[in-house]
């Protein structure tokens, strides 16, 4: 139940309609952060489609796609991958705590050159 | 209240007579009342001079009158159109039911006509003399030693104060400014009906019809009813019927009317500003014309020529007369 | 059988193709449906005028129901897709104008659907039937 | 006022088991106009139609009601006894008592009742037939195709092997189509040209069959069986009666580098040219955008050479009106542009190539001998990747891709992986696909050859993108069963790019008033039944110009075609449905309306002189159907707000007659 409610907002969210998907992998073939994902942009799109959503939760995969949206260009079928992977990502984020990083954890990682607006866009992404 | 005067007119009017432009003017003359106007046909300056009027109560569509005249005409026709009159204008073009050529047409602005029922109305009945004063107008009646002063706002018609566009989309000259198609509520009335129940409309549009005294006067105005022989006059249609001998008014001759000019319908509201009877027909041909716009896209008839009405079209995708119903209880 | 039971009088337009050809195979199978509807031919569902719809009523019919072949598959192409544009904004103006909208129909019936074709027609009955006589469009005086 | 006859049939207990046909006969004898009725075992049956050919004598009557089973089992019948008995065919009603009344009805009452109604709405009816005479129209008896590649070669040949002259239009300076460009056909493997060029020494050869090659259709008049062509013939600047194809101008001519159109641009030819060897015609045709003689009027070494005395600068396009009384389209198909496939590197690297580029490297005859070599530089290719699905099955952006499947893709994809395999053993060959369908006839057989025998490596997955990088391309793609993503160095990237239909398929659609798809397919008839002929009576479809085909299936359906086109040459006359539409010119109002909705283009407007009760003359623009080419749905009788605009057989008067009689 708790599936179904999480596969509507997702599609909600995105605006995307999975069932379009044909399995041709496009997306999974053109994606610059493959090699980081344990869940590729394909899957995403299968997996919201077959409700399989907890994994896609709680997976890094979320936070590793680029938003470069080269799957969402490249897309025969116009499924919108990258979406679903954000759409997704806002539901983690969500969640109370389970933010993938806090502010504390900002300065430690971060150059000193760092431009303000890739830190707000940064914060924008992987917390809430 | 009107921006463009009737000397402007007139003299627009003689020099394309004089020069040779054009043959005659299709204008407008004075009845019988300051407020009873109606369409001529001017040959001369000299007519112009004596019978041409412009006033808040010109708003008779000539483009209707081109079908006929045209072709008794030699040589060109000046028609004077107001922006909706060139949506009918436009429309006809596209049914192919004049010659472009042997019409000059100019485009005048339009304020917004006045309708008589909303000045008695206020004034009462009696009117004598109507006059502007600016955005004011002046009323002289049989039981008041003073004419009142109205304002010219409360007295526009209903079509007029719903109008679509001041835009002008067809004309060989312009005068005075070019306006823009107009953001209206004019489908505000037509929703009113729909949010009703089935028997409130069916008792509100027995209340209206029911007092259709079959003058034909909605059909002689209505620039999209320029059929050649009307099927409600032609004996071979099956449906010929003259006069008002039985319930065919509420039951068919106005759904039909509706049904005919749907799509080709470009809302200019003759057929109600003509009624004697204050009948709404407008509201059913917005009817028509809302109903398609949501069901297939919007659609003006008359915003350009050679366009393709809705009922002349298809897709394979369209929704079907039942899913109307469900779209609509499912908004509610 | 009672003797005042209610009987409504249903006119139904068939295209020939699939619809006509459809009550046929209703007729083939046995598959009953009310003797209360009466089925005209036309060559496409495209055929009928408003015009129809309306004189139907006017004279007392109950209902009317279209049908014809479906979309996509019209004998001429594209009949039945005029005739779903025209209907759709016909039946929304009836309804407009307070006739109640169950009373006009239209269904798309292949020369294959007997079936469907014989359930249409007590669905339709049934409905017409529960809405009781035709007063909002009838003409007492078209009447003999 | 008619004299209407009514026969009730009993069909032995089928109808009068339900229907009291006593009551019924009895029951419609005061009908209006009726002045006879009866009713019988067998209406159908030979004494049945004695009979009603009798009355007609005897009682002198004019029309007919049968009250029998469905007018789709027994009209015709009937028909047939109204004529024998001299009363015209359309004069004969048929109220339908045995479908739609006795089997679906149990109870005697309600069905004599409904009996009974059904048979006044016929006489309703009936009493406002009229006779109606079928049109007649002559059938020219020649034949035009349009397009000379194997759909229009297979057409034409059959055409004339009937009997029949055909004329076949080519745009291009040769016949042969995308066929002669294909090096092998699968599954067979046989030489494209060795089985093409045959057949195209065949209409050469054959006395029925005149080419129009370097031709185009410009305007189509007429109707089916009496089409008016304009055909344009493009000067080609060599008069083609008199050049033998030699090919000693082609030799001379100094202006060498222009992109060759038949090897797609992969090498050049001279400005005087001949497309390849087998053409047909085989005549010179003058590019005239290359030659400097045409352009600058300094050269002329082609006309020295030419011993013939072929060449002719000053020639210019000619336009032939011929008739014809059918026409075939067989436009074809072209690969779609792979400029917005940027992801593949189409236009960075020479080395990303179409299958039909692919085709052409192949080919003995092409750029390279028939030696598979890489276009930037001639080596021989170790790894080639090939892609499928490129623009087809993609319906995200219309300007880039295809919604639909291509359909010759995967067979021609398989073909090529087998042919690289086994000629160089030592190339890896990847084939990257969505799905692999294979639906004919050893088609699946053939894949899998190419898997099994071949060792073509099939991934599951698409190429997600091509990288030139140096002397590779870099192929990112996925392996979605593996679920991993590959990195291939390719030396050679194959696009199955998707196949349209030719650009000159629309306009032509709008001059033959047929129908299109939104993807500029011609539509046919009936999907199923009538898959050869398009709704507009004497057009026919052949080939990929109305959806993508392969060589068998191209050529079962140009015979198909070619049969209907014969059994339409071969009458002498062309009867119609009399049951058309007609437009009364004295209510026409002009509108176009009827004209807009038409779906056969029967209906055409002409300028006509009313005399106006005032005495004076007035011009209008009426309507006019056209008898032969209207097939009577109705739409227009709607669509007509004077009503001007009716149908003969179900006229507005006699459809409202049926319903006044229903509804009494």
């Amino acid at each position: 139940m708790n599936n179904r409610y999480l596969q509507k907002e997702i599609l909600r969210i995105s605006g995307a309609d999975v069932s379009k998907c044909m399995r041709c992998g496009k997306c999974s073939g053109t994606c610059p952060a493959y090699d980081e994902m344990e869940y590729h942009p394909h899957q995403f799109a299968n997996m919201v489609e077959s409700g399989d959503i907890e994994p896609l939760l709680n997976s890094q995969s979320l936070y590793k796609c680029l938003s470069c949206f080269a799957c969402i260009d490249r897309c025969p079928r116009g499924v919108e991958p990258a979406k679903i992977v954000e759409a997704v990502r806002l539901l983690a984020t969500r969640k109370q705590g389970a933010n993938h990083m806090t502010a504390n954890d900002v300065p430690a990682i971060v150059d000193e050159d760092t431009p303000q607006q890739l830190l707000v866009s940064a914060f924008r992404k992987y917390t809430k | 209240m009107q921006k463009i005067t009737r000397e402007q007119l007139i003299d627009k009017a003689s020099k394309l007579l004089s020069n040779g432009t054009v043959s005659c003017v299709l204008g407008w003359k004075l009845g019988d009342f300051d407020y009873d106007v109606t369409p001529a046909v001017f040959n001369t300056v000299e007519e112009l001079n004596e019978g041409f009027v412009f006033n808040d109560f010109c708003g008779a569509n000539f483009s209707k009158y081109l079908v006929a005249k045209t072709g008794k005409v030699d040589g060109k026709i000046l028609v004077f159109l107001k922006p909706c009159d060139t949506y009918s204008f436009n429309q006809l073009l596209t049914e192919h039911r004049f010659d472009r050529e042997k019409v000059y047409a100019v485009g005048i602005p339009c304020e917004g006509m006045a309708d008589i029922a909303k000045v008695k109305a206020i004034c009462g009945e009696g009117v004598l003399a109507i006059g502007t004063d600016g955005e004011k107008m002046t009323v002289a009646t049989l039981y008041s030693d003073e004419p009142a002063l109205i304002d010219a706002k409360d007295v526009l018609a209903e079509r007029c104060e719903n109008c679509k566009s001041k835009k002008h989309v067809a004309y060989d000259e312009l005068l005075g400014e070019e306006g823009d198609v107009i953001e209206s509520n004019r489908f505000d009335e037509v929703a009113k009906l729909e949010a009703m129940s089935a028997d409130e409309r069916f008792a509100f549009w027995q209340n209206e019809l029911s007092r259709c005294i079959r003058c034909n006067a909605c059909r002689d105005a209505c620039p999209a009813c320029t059929c050649e022989k009307c099927v409600f006059d032609n004996p071979t249609s099956g449906v010929e019927n003259k006069s008002p001998a039985n319930s065919f008014e509420e039951k068919l001759f106005h759904i039909i009317r509706a049904y005919h000019v749907a799509g080709r319908c470009t809302d200019c509201g003759e057929c109600s500003r003509v009624c004697p009877q204050n009948i709404p027909l407008h509201l059913l041909n917005r009817k028509f014309i809302k109903d398609m716009n949501e069901f297939y896209g919007e659609y003006q008839a008359g915003a350009e020529v050679g366009m393709r009405a809705p009922l002349v079209d298809y897709t394979t995708e369209d929704l079907e007369p039942g899913e109307v119903f469900d779209r609509r209880d499912t908004d509610a | 059988m009672q003797v005042n039971e209610y009987k409504p009088l249903i006119v139904a337009f068939c295209c020939n193709w699939c619809s006509y050809a459809g009550a046929d195979l209703a007729g083939n199978n046995r598959l009953n449906y009310p003797a209360d509807v009466k089925i005209i031919r036309v060559p496409c569902s495209c055929r009928v005028n408003p015009m129809f719809v309306l004189r139907a009523f006017q004279r007392g019919a109950d209902g009317v129901i279209i049908c014809g072949c479906h979309p996509g598959d019209c004998h001429y192409t594209s009949g039945n897709y005029y005739t779903r544009r025209r209907m759709a904004a016909l039946f929304s103006m009836l309804d407009y104008l307070g006739i109640e909208k169950e009373r006009t129909r239209v269904e798309w019936v292949s020369a294959a659907e007997g079936a469907k074709f014989a359930a249409t027609m007590n669905d339709f009955v049934e409905t017409v039937t529960a809405l009781g006589e035709n007063k909002r469009l009838e003409d007492l005086r078209c009447k003999k | 006022m008619q004299r209407v006859g009514v026969f009730v049939c009993w069909c032995g207990s089928n109808i009068a088991g339900t229907v009291d046909v006593e009551a019924v006969s009895e029951a419609l004898k005061n009908e209006p106009g009726v002045v006879f009725s009866t009713n019988y075992q067998y209406m159908c049956s030979q004494a049945g139609q004695d009979m009603i050919k009798e009355a007609v004598k005897e009682h002198n009557l004019t029309g007919i009601v049968v009250c029998s089973c469905s007018p789709r089992m027994h009209e015709a019948t009937f028909r047939k006894t109204a004529a024998a008995a001299g009363l015209n065919p359309y004069m004969v009603e048929i109220a339908n008592i045995r479908e739609q009344c006795s089997w679906v009805h149990k109870d005697i009452l309600t069905g004599t009742e409904k009996a009974i109604i059904l048979g006044k709405a016929a006489i309703a009816k009936v009493n406002l037939n009229a006779p109606l005479t079928p049109g007649e129209s002559p059938v020219t008896k020649r034949a035009l195709v349009i397009g000379g590649g194997i759909a229009g070669i297979q057409t034409a040949l059959d055409i004339a092997d009937a009997g029949f002259p055909v004329d076949i239009v080519e745009k291009k300076p040769t016949i042969g189509g995308k066929m002669a460009q294909l090096d092998k056909t699968f599954p067979t493997l046989d030489c494209a040209a060795c089985i093409l060029t045959p057949k195209m020494v065949d209409v050469a050869q054959n006395d029925k069959i005149r080419i129009f090659s370097y031709s185009e259709v410009t305007d189509v008049q007429g109707f089916v069986g009496n089409f008016e062509v304009t055909i344009k013939k493009n000067a080609r600047f060599v008069k083609e009666d008199i050049c033998t194809g030699c090919g000693a101008c082609v030799e001379k001519c100094p202006m060498k580098k222009n992109p060759n159109e038949f090897n797609l641009g992969m090498d050049n030819r001279p400005a005087i040219y001949i497309p390849f060897a087998q053409a047909v015609p085989k005549v010179a045709t003058i590019d005239p955008n290359a030659c400097t003689m045409l352009k600058k009027g300094k050269c002329g070494l082609c006309s020295k050479v030419c011993t013939a005395g072929a060449i002719d600068y000053t020639q210019k396009d000619e336009y032939l009106q011929e008739k014809y009384g059918a026409i075939v389209v067989a436009t074809g198909f072209n690969p779609i542009s792979m400029d917005k496939f940027d992801e593949f590197a189409y236009s960075q690297s020479k080395d990303v190539i179409t299958s039909l580029e692919f085709e052409r490297l192949t080919n003995a005859a092409g750029p390279s001998a028939g030696k598979l070599i890489r276009p930037s530089d001639g080596k021989h290719p170790h790894t080639i990747v090939f892609v499928q699905c490129v623009g087809s099955r993609c319906d995200a952006c219309a300007q880039k891709g295809k919604e639909y499947c291509s359909k010759i893709c995967c067979m021609y994809t398989a073909k090529h992986a087998m042919l690289t395999r086994d000629k160089y053993p030592d190339t890896e060959v990847y084939v990257f696909y969505i799905d692999v369908r294979t639906p004919g006839k050893n088609f699946d057989e053939f894949y899998r050859r190419a898997v099994e025998e071949y060792g073509v490596k099939y991934i599951k997955g698409m190429v997600g993108k091509v990288t030139p990088e140096g002397d590779k391309l870099k192929v990112q793609a996925s392996d979605l069963i593996a679920n991993k993503q590959l990195h291939i160095d390719a030396d050679l990237v194959v696009l199955a790019a998707a196949i349209e239909p030719d650009k000159s398929a629309r306009p032509l659609a709008t001059m033959l008033t047929a129908s299109m798809d939104t993807n500029d397919f011609f539509t046919e008839a009936h999907p199923k039944l009538k898959p050869v002929e398009s709704p507009t009576a004497g057009v026919f479809l052949s080939g990929a110009c109305q959806g993508p085909k392969d060589i068998p299936e191209t050529v079962s359906q140009a015979g198909a075609a070619a049969s209907k086109v014969i059994g339409l040459l071969c009458k002498d006359k062309l009867t119609g449905n009399p049951c058309v539409a007609n437009s009364n010119e004295l209510m026409c109002n002009g509108c176009s309306a009827c004209a807009n909705v038409c779906p056969y283009g029967a209906i055409s407007y002409e300028d006509k002189e009313f005399r106006m009760p005032d005495r004076t003359t007035k011009v209008r623009r009426v309507a006019s159907v056209n008898p032969a080419v209207c097939q009577g749905c109705g739409a227009c009788t709607v669509t007509c707000p004077s009503g001007a605009m009716d149908l003969k057989g179900f006229a507005n008067l006699q459809i409202m007659a049926e319903v006044d009689a229903i509804c009494k």
